[in-house]
């Protein structure tokens, strides 16, 4: 199996692009991403996008993406796993640099949000959940969060500011962060006096509505001796979960996540020790204090205890959301997973200016679709 | 939409029937080729107790667009008296009975209405229980 | 790059499954498939499908079949191509295989048309299409055939009847087939005495709508030798071409098809001359026209002669969708590209029962998504 | 649906406005980055003339939802004076001018209109070109 290396990215800011449509934001994202590798030609386009069906109605944005980017001609699919479906399409991007068959691939998540109203766009995420069950029950993604926020708390015995520091923590990384959807601090107090969007979930603890688009260029071992541009080498792995917490053995544990988090360790010979910096699925607080827990970052119970000891600041242990996450980087859904191993890439490669972390040699992105369904982790280390 | 999705799952939704894997006993709403947790192909069809006790509850405030006129409504985690847990709105629920802990009841009640094809789906909601004499 | 091998299909018959839905017909299929490589557990799952986000509002698909297959923790996802989304999910499948990191796959398509209506199938279909252009226009997927049928026509100074010789071609193999949704002859006078849907395009000159699954087992080199069940060898190749056929150089031909069917019998070392049987992408009359002229098995505005001279016949030089095809067997979306590949497999393994054609060695597919702005190609060869 | 996705390309819609690249022609209905078919980065905008000749038609007998209310209805693709190849809907047309080569105009006519949010949705569709005295 050859050896996956990310050699470009770029990113377009989030936020309410009134005037562009998805393909465009998708194609602006990919041309500063081949602008940064210096390639022109890439062998295969990977599409990560969730909701275009829905909200666009548009299908086949593999082709449509291809003829935007002026490479008519070139392989080019949609991959889908919710609002993993970014870090799906690296995933099956980096299988066939692995496979040998291409030798530059490029990889583009994008989602416009705002092209909905804002029930279609939570009827949007709701499609990662079962609408037969779910979907029937009108149990969207937020409310099945907040039954997991009230299990947390009372099994754990914590309150709410143990878990509202991670939305905190977000904000606090992306203050001034140029690609960011909301670049500024915001107080646990602040938080925690915002309204309800489901009890006991604030609305400060979820991402909001987003559009954006990230892309990656991937290459193999033989270009990677020809182009000069900084390189990372790139793992990836991937689990599944029952699909309802409910069905877990433990609700409050995303075993998907873990499954994968020591699969794609293993790969790459690296002790989760190593791990200088993680980018972790805040599209809700409860969320990322489940997913630092799952993956064996923190003890059950303990991540928010340890995030308010600032174990989890760009200074500290293991530097979280090193440019503000899904909660204020923003979470334009298939393009998330994208946004967060470029920012690895932009960090690894001592490119993320006054957001830098020191030196850093391994860096962990996890992706999750549905509430921990679907799983995957990528592992950036520097070259 | 078609009236044949809903028609579909509608033991599950109008009566709470579903199949329990002879094997592992997992409950499965719809009915299984093969067992979702140990892959076992035997299953009975079972009827869930109609009561049980309410472990969380939450209120969705901004709902999916099939949900949209219904907003605010309750959400909750019930285990039934048989120990299995499953999703589903709350009602008729006054601020003191809404506690974790609860004893509820199934009862059929009208969940979504699809405007444009005028279908009506009901099923299963969850109340306070009412003990009724014996 | 390794070796990629077909050990396994399934099948579930094409119709209106009022008592089924897109999952348990995905699951069908699968345990079918599963049945027929007499495994039990495969490394990954790929799901083609297009629809499922717009007539049911379920993405994540993925994680969904995992769990409905009893197979929770499996990775899994799901690809999307437009009309050609079950044939790139074999891509991304063999893909897998081809690297190294899974020894077997599993590959299922599937598509529940009938929980929409007919109008919200004929949006469905469109989303292959720009939604921006076409779809703004009305230009729905069955005018745009009208009006190369109508280019078709006037530049090769043909009648429809060289047309429409393709679906009585189609209709006269799936008679008495198990799974095709109409599994019976149709005339030539009847067809051409249908009414239009489009005109000069006629009812039954399109593909119906039908709900269907099939899954095939993908697995590698070191599987190969363990397994004693029948196995044929698997090559896939893709292209893109201008989403809509009139800013193409030349409308009346699919240059990604083309392409895809040169690269991949260049990859598979064989000639044109030695495919044994081939399935076309006959949504419409005039793609099987198209298809087979783009692609070499025809001079330019020939195939419906050759057609008429019985050359596509079960016993003539190259058998054609010897199932029935899209029209007679069925199309349900993203199932079927993986039901062109299963029947290939089951042909080149002598399990073809009355369709069988005289010991084929070679079998090629032709997938295309939208009007061909997708197509994927796929080669089996008998091992 | 907002009604910032029309929006956005509304200036083909209502006056054929759009870009063709300096370096190949090619013509964009939407502002491009690069173009489609040769990519250049360098564009310019251009009003596409309004009239043209039918190259082909057909009649839209099962439509797609939005234009359910509207079928059956003409479709065309339409060769500008300037050599532009696009597709529109007809509208206007008598059995007698409906054929092959005749020359038509684009006009301003509701498209389609979405029934949930209330948008009207306007944009061109071709008649038979009216000869307007000099
Ligand atoms: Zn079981
Ligand atoms: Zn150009």
């Amino acid at each position: 199996m050859g050896k996956v290396y990310v050699a470009g990215v770029g990113l377009t800011k989030i936020g309410e692009h009134w005037d562009k449509g998805l393909e465009q934001l998708m194609v602006e994202a990919a041309l500063k991403a081949l602008d940064d590798s210096g390639l022109s030609r890439v062998n295969s386009i990977y599409v990560g996008n969730m909701a275009g069906e829905f909200l666009q109605e548009q299908a086949h944005l593999g082709a449509i993406i291809a003829e935007d980017l002026g490479m008519v001609g070139t392989p080019a699919y949609r991959v889908e796993a919710a609002n993993a479906s970014g870090a799906a399409a690296i995933h099956a991007g980096a299988l066939e640099i692995a496979s040998g068959r291409a030798d530059a691939v490029l990889v583009i998540g994008g989602e416009k949000l705002s092209d909905g109203l804002i029930e279609e766009v939570s009827s949007a995420l709701l499609m990662g959940e079962r609408q037969e069950y779910e979907g029937f029950m009108g149990a969207d993604f937020y409310s099945i969060n907040a039954l997991l926020y009230k299990l947390y708390m009372r099994r754990y015995e914590v309150k709410d500011d143990l878990i509202a520091v991670f939305p905190m923590l977000s904000h606090k990384h992306a203050k001034g962060v140029a690609h960011a959807q909301y670049p500024f601090e915001v107080s646990l107090e602040k938080i925690l006096s915002s309204p309800y969007i489901s009890e006991p979930l604030r609305r400060f603890e979820v991402s909001g509505v987003g559009d954006g688009a990230a892309a990656i260029v991937l290459i193999g071992e033989e270009l990677k001796s020809k182009i000069k541009t900084p390189k990372t080498e790139l793992y990836i792995s991937s689990a599944t979960d029952f699909m309802t917490p409910f069905e877990r053995e433990d609700p409050l544990r995303f075993q998907s996540l873990g499954v994968a988090v020591n699969k794609v360790l293993d790969e790459a010979k690296v002790d989760r020790g190593d791990v200088d910096l993680i980018e972790v699925h805040d599209a809700t607080s409860i969320m990322a204090a489940i997913s630092l827990e799952s993956s064996g970052f923190a003890e059950p119970g303990e991540s928010g205890r340890l995030a308010m000891r600032g174990e989890f600041d760009l200074g500290g242990r293991l530097p979280y959301n090193t440019f503000g996450g899904l909660k204020a980087r923003g979470n334009p859904f298939g393009a998330t997973g994208v946004y967060q191993v470029a920012e690895l890439h932009l960090q690894l490669t001592g490119r993320a200016g006054k957001n830098q972390v020191d030196s850093p040699r391994v860096g962990m992105a996890q992706s999750l679709g549905g509430v921990g369904a679907t799983a995957i982790v990528t592992l950036l280390k520097a070259v | 939409m078609r009236v044949s999705r809903h028609w579909r799952n509608k033991l599950f939704r109008y009566r709470l029937v579903g199949w329990r894997c002879v094997s592992c006993g997992a409950f499965h709403y719809s009915k299984p080729l093969v067992c979702k947790r140990c892959g076992s192909r035997e299953f009975r069809e079972v009827e869930l107790p109609k009561t049980g006790k309410l472990l969380a509850y939450t209120m969705v405030k901004i709902a999916p667009k099939d949900f949209k006129d219904k907003a605010p409504y309750l959400v909750g985690l019930v285990e039934l008296d048989d120990g299995t847990k499953i999703l589903g709105q709350l009602t008729d629920f006054t601020k003191e009975e809404l506690k974790e802990g609860a004893r509820v009841e199934a009862v059929l009640r009208k969940i979504r209405e699809d405007g444009e094809n005028g279908i009506i789906e009901y099923g299963f909601k969850f109340r306070p229980e009412i003990h009724h004499p014996p």
